[in-house]
């Protein structure tokens, strides 16, 4: 069993059951364990016997903010855990006018990382059966006993360079926040890939975009994607060619980071999401990157009134250009 | 598809002569979308036109493209012509092979082939091109000016002149601002209450002008032609009607305060008109001084006024007129220098800003026109006057230069020589600046005729000892430290924009600089325009200026607001933005990037599961859209499109041009 | 006289104290604030024009930097925000670089002054003439 | 096959899309023509109402299309008729610049120039050096569609 | 009210009844000064050069001493020194980064750094001041004479208004004196110029001196102890009347009711007692 923490478990369904049988809430978007125990997906709970589903472990990576999108339409009032990177993500919906703030009520869970499976099976083998947690370690058990680990090593890569584990925004904070992390190797692949050539850079991406199915499993999982329609599937005007072939494919995901720009609150679940693996936080924190470095630290996502740099402007700004 | 017909000109040679124009039409012919191919020797000519327009008719075309000069240059002529012609004008594009081709390359190889590609883009342009039609606004034909200083007076008299209602909404009791505070004016001397107190009587007696004294603007809605605009009166508790402005009451009130329009440097009654010279001559009670309000006992004045006019429980009247256009001239304030501690300013009676020593001179004010200390009442031997006292000081005060106090000092210190023919001035100044018809020479008297000791260098600071004002200075020419015992100090201090000038702007949708003085359209060719159609900005509310460029600016002003109600419609642009709110998802970042503030949210109803949702989304309002397009590329669905230049039409530009690859 | 804007004098002041003469329009207010005028050869404002023109000899020559008590009136009311103490600082710090020695010590002091001085005076003393 | 393309000596010759902006830049590139300066034939202008118009869409579909260089003129800052539209510009610009050089396209390919409607000399001057930079880097293979292929 | 306390080298030495008046004052008051332990020089001079990053060392080491906890002074070149160091390492992260390494202390400007004075205004508050005083220096002229250190640059001091500053005049009302105001009490006095330029101190001193005078003052007070040197050194007398100068903690203790021989029994008690705390 992968439970990190009964005691936690309960404190939360503790707090949410009161809510759903008080009617604060309608609903409550939570997690349930899915087909494996290393897979934890989206409950949806309406009553206390749905809440008996509920899980808090490890795996727990699916960001339940986006879900709002649809929930809110047949719902009047909806609660949500949220993690550190779903309360960023409730912050862009927020932002982008898509969610009413006063129509959702925020349990804060402060995140400890979330455990890349593949990671674990890697250092286990195939005969993987579980997993025990404490103090920092974890307990890989397998058939053949039971070997310790540290737990930092394990962690998904959306998790690893996380600056904001607690909740930014919440109604209510179910555990203790954790404060501030450091992050000095996030924009370290940026930084490599900036050390490159153009044709070797070039020759990266197209080595990695090339795997790319355009399933758009990114976009689905984006909290920064909340359009009504897509650009990739408007006909008129045709901007994104149907054929699967290198220029599409640079072109989709250009324009999707693009369209990220001061927007991308860096959740890294585009990433998580992507079947093939492709380092889509690379291109994303790219952005980030370059835009903190023109005008000025902005992190999307932390504060939902600060103007995102996109929209605003100086008259000194600085430019990216040959000429200034 | 469309019907497309390309009209190729030869412009003489121009064209001809580096373009191959057979080659050309051959090739257009094969576009797609085009029926009818043609060229002309200069299709701009009367003859040129026709052909287009009969060819037309003809061919029954639909889209016109034309291979010309610039479309900057004849957009216009050949837009009518298809219109002649019973074609919407803006289904006609413009290849431009002139400029951008024949005139820049030499060699009929390279430019025939980049002409037809010009030519290829244009119709695969046009091809998306749909009807357009500009707005047509009504033009409501009355003008506001708000403030009634010698600008916003000239202003309204100007439109008033031209056959045109105007309202004047003026925040003190009287018209009149900051120039019926002036004793004489530069470089002429002519007395400023004889110059300005007959433009006020006219303004006030004018049919067309309206003066609404002791009144605020407060909400501003709407657009150019249409400005709902929504003015609060406050209660004067005096019945203008019935007023004689017989001044017993003034003369009677048992009660004082601080007259602002004195600079505070004397007293006023509790009801008061703010100058002998009022306009209009209706007393007004201050709440705050009257005993009646403050204490509940008094009446005087309501006793002792003959025809009645004291009306106790007036009360604040908002009401809402509809404007064509609106001036600003509200003009400037003068910065309190007792920040500068080094000049005491505040903290001794000798030590005066320009405005208040200005008053001295008046028969009217503090002192009845006697220039005298207001220590001891002494008249004052040595006067030292401080140039830029916050004025071109970046560390505590403003960059920018006053642009008058050179000249008012140079007034002030020949009019005190005048008045104290004893008295000895000194002016410590960073620069002397007089670039003015007549000025140079005025300050020129001052110093060689009226003997006052212009001092190269500035103070660092005064030591009041006992009846004296000892001036620490420098000068620098010389390398001398100077230090004068010195009667009077008097300081220039800085000309800056209306502490609420901000928030008039966000009310009026006009922008101001980092001072807050009101920002112009164009430094140089649209000084009176402001950003925001039909609203322009008069007098030193856009920056300090002295009284001839006010008055200049406010006609130029009027000008511009008599050319706007002269029409019966306005025409907006064509080419606005609009909003697929089906697609819409309402993040409404369009609304942040759009310099017109031309768009808002809408809640719209949309089925959903057998019932209705509703959400919001963006809406244009096609009267405020320029066109910039801006909004187009952050909305990243695509969801805003720009008419004109859509989406479809620069893809099809782009693709039309890269298609020799 | 040099009137080459770019010496070394001005280079190493300008790093120095992070202030730049050509920032300075000369209305003097620091010499007029300047409580020690009297005893310099050049006031306040004429060394920044000095800076300005690069006359570097004849700064090297002035006595203006070393009198300056560093009372920083001038920088509380340069209109410019020039921290002319900082300036004055500047230079004396390259002179005494290059002079390689220093230009007043516990040597120069008589006994009785060195009885009665605060330590605080002797400190700064020594500090701002020494190297 | 176009022959204005074809250099005679290497067979290369580059094509360079400038997108300007229609008060300044095409003002601009008006002036170039009305005192008959010269640059070379391998810019094609398209007119776009404000450099805060261009959307990067537009940049990456002339490369997939066969640019080989995509230039976008505007307003010099503070100047634009629209009054914000390049300041806009110039942030969205500055950050798709430097996302399609991290895709590993060369610089020179992608750049933003301010010129005003009194530089004509200025327009000339950049569409030369652009083109012959270009032309040093040679043709753009990057996210060219294959399928997209010459008609005429 | 307890407080980290930097004495520096002058109250140790010239200016040691500036110290012992304040101690016996601050005793009276209930402020409880406690003296930092090994403290060291502060410099004396803030340097304004930015390339000379070891002069900061000394008062960085004893702003990081104090541990984030207030921390005060009553030398006005010593308390200078101090505020303006602790702004430049709140200000400038790449000399903070090369200080606090070499000196191996952790410091990013936090704490209050005080001069007695702001004490007494701020944390007791002169009206509490005044309640408290047992003689009232009733009938005695006393200006108040500021100097430099204290008020420029006033942006980072933060200490008063620059060119009108009352605190000193405060605290005269509050003991119970009559104040005289004189234009000149923010001018220099002439500093370490009286060390080499005598006569350049003379002048400033002499000024000083008779603006009080003429303004009706009978005694200055100041709050460096150099300040009271050049004023009791420099000035040119020509058979004047002289004008005494004392630091303005000579007249808090005389008008607490402090006599010169319980000063110094104080002063022996409080040292007799923290020696016990420890």
């Amino acid at each position: 069993m992968a439970e990190r923490n009964l005691e936690q478990l309960e404190k939360i369904r503790e707090v949410v059951s009161q809510d759903l049988l008080s009617g604060r809430i309608e609903l409550l978007l939570g997690w349930e364990k899915g087909h494996y125990w290393w897979q934890s997906r989206p409950l949806f709970a309406r009553s206390k016997d749905d809440l008996a589903k509920l899980t808090w472990d490890s795996f727990c990576a699916v960001n339940l903010s986006r879900y709002l999108l649809e929930e809110l339409k047949d719902h009047q009032k909806v609660g949500v855990l949220v993690k550190g990177c779903d309360s960023r993500a409730f912050n862009r919906l927020l932002q982008d006018n898509m969610v009413e703030r006063d129509r959702v009520v925020l349990y804060g869970l402060p995140c400890p990382g979330i455990l890349d499976y593949k990671l674990l099976a890697a250092e286990a083998g195939p005969e993987l059966k579980g997993i025990a947690e404490e103090n920092g370690k974890i307990v890989l058990k397998t058939a053949s006993g039971e070997v310790e680990v540290k737990r930092d090593q394990f962690l998904m890569a959306k998790c690893r360079e996380c600056l904001y584990p607690d909740p930014v925004v919440y109604d209510q904070m179910l555990l203790e926040p954790q404060g501030k992390k450091e992050a000095p190797e996030r924009f370290k692949a940026v930084d490599e890939l900036e050390t490159l050539t153009p044709e070797e850079r070039f020759a990266y991406w197209e080595k990695e975009l090339s795997r790319c199915l355009r399933c758009y499993a990114c976009r689905q999982a984006c909290p920064y994607c909340s359009c009504r329609e897509c650009f990739v599937e408007q006909e008129n005007p045709r901007w994104q060619g149907r054929a699967y072939q290198p220029s599409e494919n640079f072109l989709f995901h250009l324009v999707r980071a693009y369209h990220g720009a001061g927007r991308c609150i860096d959740c890294g679940e585009c990433q998580r999401a992507c079947p093939v693996d492709i380092p889509l936080q690379e291109l994303n924190r790219k952005l980030i990157k370059d835009i903190n470095e023109l005008y000025g630290d902005y992190e999307a996502g932390l504060d939902a009134e600060l103007e995102p740099p996109l929209l605003t402007y100086r008259p000194d700004d600085p430019a990216a250009f040959s000429e200034k | 598809m469309p019907r497309t017909g390309v009209f190729i000109c030869h412009c003489g040679t121009n064209i001809a002569g580096t373009v191959d124009i057979e080659k050309a039409v051959e090739a257009s012919r094969n576009f797609p979308g085009v029926v009818h191919a043609a060229d002309y020797r200069y299709l701009c000519s009367e003859m040129g036109q026709d052909l287009i327009k009969k060819a037309i008719v003809d061919n029954q075309l639909d889209r016109v493209v034309v291979g010309t000069c610039s479309p900057r240059m004849h957009e216009g002529t050949f837009r009518k012509a298809a219109a002649e012609a019973g074609l919407n004008p803006y289904l006609l594009e413009v290849a431009n092979i002139r400029e951008h081709c024949s005139w820049v390359h030499k060699d009929i190889e390279e430019a025939t082939p980049k002409a037809i590609s010009l030519l290829r883009a244009a119709a695969a342009k046009a091809v998306l091109n749909e009807s357009l039609d500009a707005p047509e606004l009504e033009v409501e034909k009355r003008a506001l000016v708000i403030g009634g200083g010698i600008a916003g007076i000239q202003a309204a008299i100007d439109i008033a002149e031209a056959g045109y209602e105007v309202d004047v909404v003026e925040r003190e009791p009287s018209i009149g601002g900051r120039m019926a505070q002036l004793e004489k004016t530069f470089p002429t001397l002519d007395c400023s209450a004889c110059i300005l107190t007959p433009k006020m009587v006219e303004a006030a007696q004018h049919p067309n002008v309206n003066l609404i004294t002791y009144s605020e603007v407060e909400e501003v809605k709407g657009f150019v032609g249409q400005f709902d605009v929504k003015i609060r009166q406050k209660a004067r508790s005096v019945d203008p009607v019935k007023c004689t402005g017989c001044g017993i009451c003034y003369e009677k009130c048992p009660s004082k305060a601080s007259s602002e329009f004195e600079m505070g440097l004397s007293k006023r009654k509790a009801i008061y008109i703010p100058f002998p010279q009022a306009v209009p001559n209706v007393p007004v009670i201050d709440r705050d001084a009257c005993l009646y309000f403050t204490k509940g006992r008094c009446q005087i004045c309501e006793k002792e006024c003959p025809p009645q006019a004291i009306v106790y429980d007036q009360e604040d009247e908002i009401f809402e007129r509809r404007y064509g256009t609106i001036i600003v001239a509200t003009g400037f304030d003068q910065m309190n220098p007792s920040q500068y501690g080094e000049y005491g300013y505040g903290q001794h009676p000798d030590i005066l800003t320009g405005l208040e020593f200005e008053r001295l001179f008046n028969a009217s004010g503090p002192t009845g026109g006697k220039v005298v200390r207001l220590s001891d009442g002494k008249p004052p031997e040595k006067v030292v006057f401080i140039q830029c006292v916050g004025s071109r000081d970046k560390a505590r005060g403003m960059n920018y230069c006053s642009k008058i106090c050179c000249m008012y000092t140079a007034k002030q210190a020949i009019l005190l020589k005048e008045k104290v023919p004893d008295a000895k001035s000194y002016v410590f100044y960073i620069d002397v600046r007089t670039a003015g018809k007549g000025y140079e020479e005025f300050q020129r008297r001052a110093a060689e005729e009226y003997d006052v000791a212009y001092l190269r260098g500035q103070v660092g600071k005064i030591f009041p000892d006992g009846d004296h004002l000892v001036v620490h200075g420098v000068d620098s020419l010389s390398g001398k430290i100077i230090e004068i015992k010195a009667d009077m100090v008097v300081l220039a201090a800085a000309s800056i924009a209306r502490a609420d000038s901000p928030e008039l702007g966000r009310i009026v949708g006009i922008n101001s600089d980092s001072y807050h003085f009101f920002n112009e359209a164009h430094p140089k060719l649209k000084p009176v325009e402001t950003h925001t159609a039909g609203v322009f900005i008069a007098g030193a509310c856009q920056a300090p200026k002295d009284i001839p460029d006010t008055v200049a600016q406010a006609s130029a002003a009027a000008v511009k607001a008599v050319g706007l109600l002269s029409k019966e419609f306005l025409k907006g642009e064509a080419c606005t933005a609009e909003v697929n709110q089906a697609e819409c998802s309402g993040c409404l970042y369009c609304e942040a990037v759009c310099p017109y503030s031309a768009i808002s949210p809408v809640e719209i109803e949309e089925r959903y599961q057998g019932g209705t949702l509703k959400r919001t989304v963006a809406e244009v309002n096609p009267a405020l859209c320029q066109g910039c397009g801006s909004c187009t590329v952050i909305c990243r669905s695509g969801s805003i499109n720009l008419k004109g230049f859509s989406n479809e039409q620069i893809l099809a530009e782009v693709d039309a041009i890269c298609l020799q690859r | 006289m040099a009137t080459s804007n770019k010496t070394r004098l001005v280079d190493e002041m300008k790093m120095q104290s992070g202030q730049d003469p050509n920032e300075c329009y000369q209305c003097a207010k620091c010499s007029a604030a300047c409580p020690v005028t009297a005893a310099m050869d050049l006031l306040p404002h004429q060394v920044i024009r000095y800076l300005q023109l690069g006359f570097e000899e004849d700064l090297a020559k002035s006595n203006t930097p070393w009198i300056c008590a560093s009372c920083f009136t001038c920088a509380a009311r340069c209109p410019r925000d020039l921290d002319l103490a900082r300036m004055m600082e500047g230079i004396r710090l390259v002179m005494l670089r290059r002079r390689e020695g220093n230009k007043f010590g516990p040597a120069d002091l008589t006994p009785e002054q060195l009885e009665k001085l605060p330590q605080q005076a002797l400190v700064s003393g020594f500090r701002k003439y020494n190297k | 096959m176009s022959t204005a393309l074809n250099d005679k000596t290497t067979g290369y010759e580059p094509l360079i899309v400038a997108f300007c902006c229609n008060w300044c830049s095409y003002a601009g590139g008006d002036l170039a023509g009305t005192s008959r300066m010269s640059y070379p034939a391998n810019v094609r202008v398209i007119r776009v109402p404000c450099c805060g118009r261009m959307n990067p869409m537009f940049v990456l579909r002339a490369f997939q299309r066969g640019a080989d260089g995509v230039l976008v003129a505007g307003c010099h800052p503070g100047d634009c008729h629209y009054s914000t539209g390049n300041y806009h510009g110039r942030r969205r610009l500055s950050a798709f610049k430097r996302l399609v050089e991290f895709a590993g396209f060369e610089p020179e390919r992608f750049e933003v120039r301010w010129i005003s409607s009194s530089e004509g000399d200025k327009f000339a001057e950049e569409m030369e050096q652009m083109t012959a930079k270009i032309k040093a880097l040679g043709p753009n293979r990057k996210m060219r569609d294959a399928r997209w292929q010459s008609v005429t | 009210m307890r407080y980290h306390y930097f004495p520096g080298c002058t109250l140790k030495g010239q200016a040691k009844n500036m110290e012992s008046t304040t101690m016996a004052a601050a005793a009276a008051l209930g402020i409880e000064l406690v003296e930092l332990e090994e403290w060291q020089c502060c410099g004396a001079v803030y340097p304004l050069y930015e390339d000379e990053l070891i002069t900061l060392l000394s008062p960085v080491r004893t702003l990081a001493a104090a541990k984030g906890e207030p921390l005060v002074s009553l030398c006005a070149a010593c308390h200078h020194v101090l505020k303006r160091a602790q702004e430049l390492m709140q200000r400038n992260e790449e000399a903070r980064k090369k200080v606090t390494d070499y000196l191996e202390v952790d410091y990013a400007g936090e704490g209050r750094v005080l001069h007695f004075l702001e004490v007494l205004r701020d944390d007791l508050g002169f009206d509490k001041l005044a309640e408290m005083v047992k003689k009232p220096l009733e009938g005695r002229k006393v200006a108040a004479y500021y100097g430099c250190l204290l008020l420029r640059p006033s942006k980072v001091m933060q200490f008063d208004d620059p060119e009108n500053p009352t605190i000193m005049e405060d605290l005269l009302k509050a003991i119970g004196a009559d104040v005289v105001k004189s234009p000149y009490r923010t001018e220099c006095c002439g500093a370490y110029l009286s060390v080499t330029e005598e006569a350049v101190a003379e002048d400033t001193v002499t000024r000083i001196i008779d603006s009080a005078r003429n303004a009706g003052a009978e005694a200055l007070i100041t709050a460096c102890p150099l300040c009271r040197y050049n004023l009791e050194n420099c000035a040119s007398e020509d058979g004047k009347e002289p004008i005494k100068v004392y630091y303005f903690s000579e007249l808090l203790a005389e008008a607490m009711g402090l006599q010169f021989d319980q000063l110094m029994t104080s002063a022996l008690e409080r040292r007799r007692s923290s020696d016990g705390n420890k």
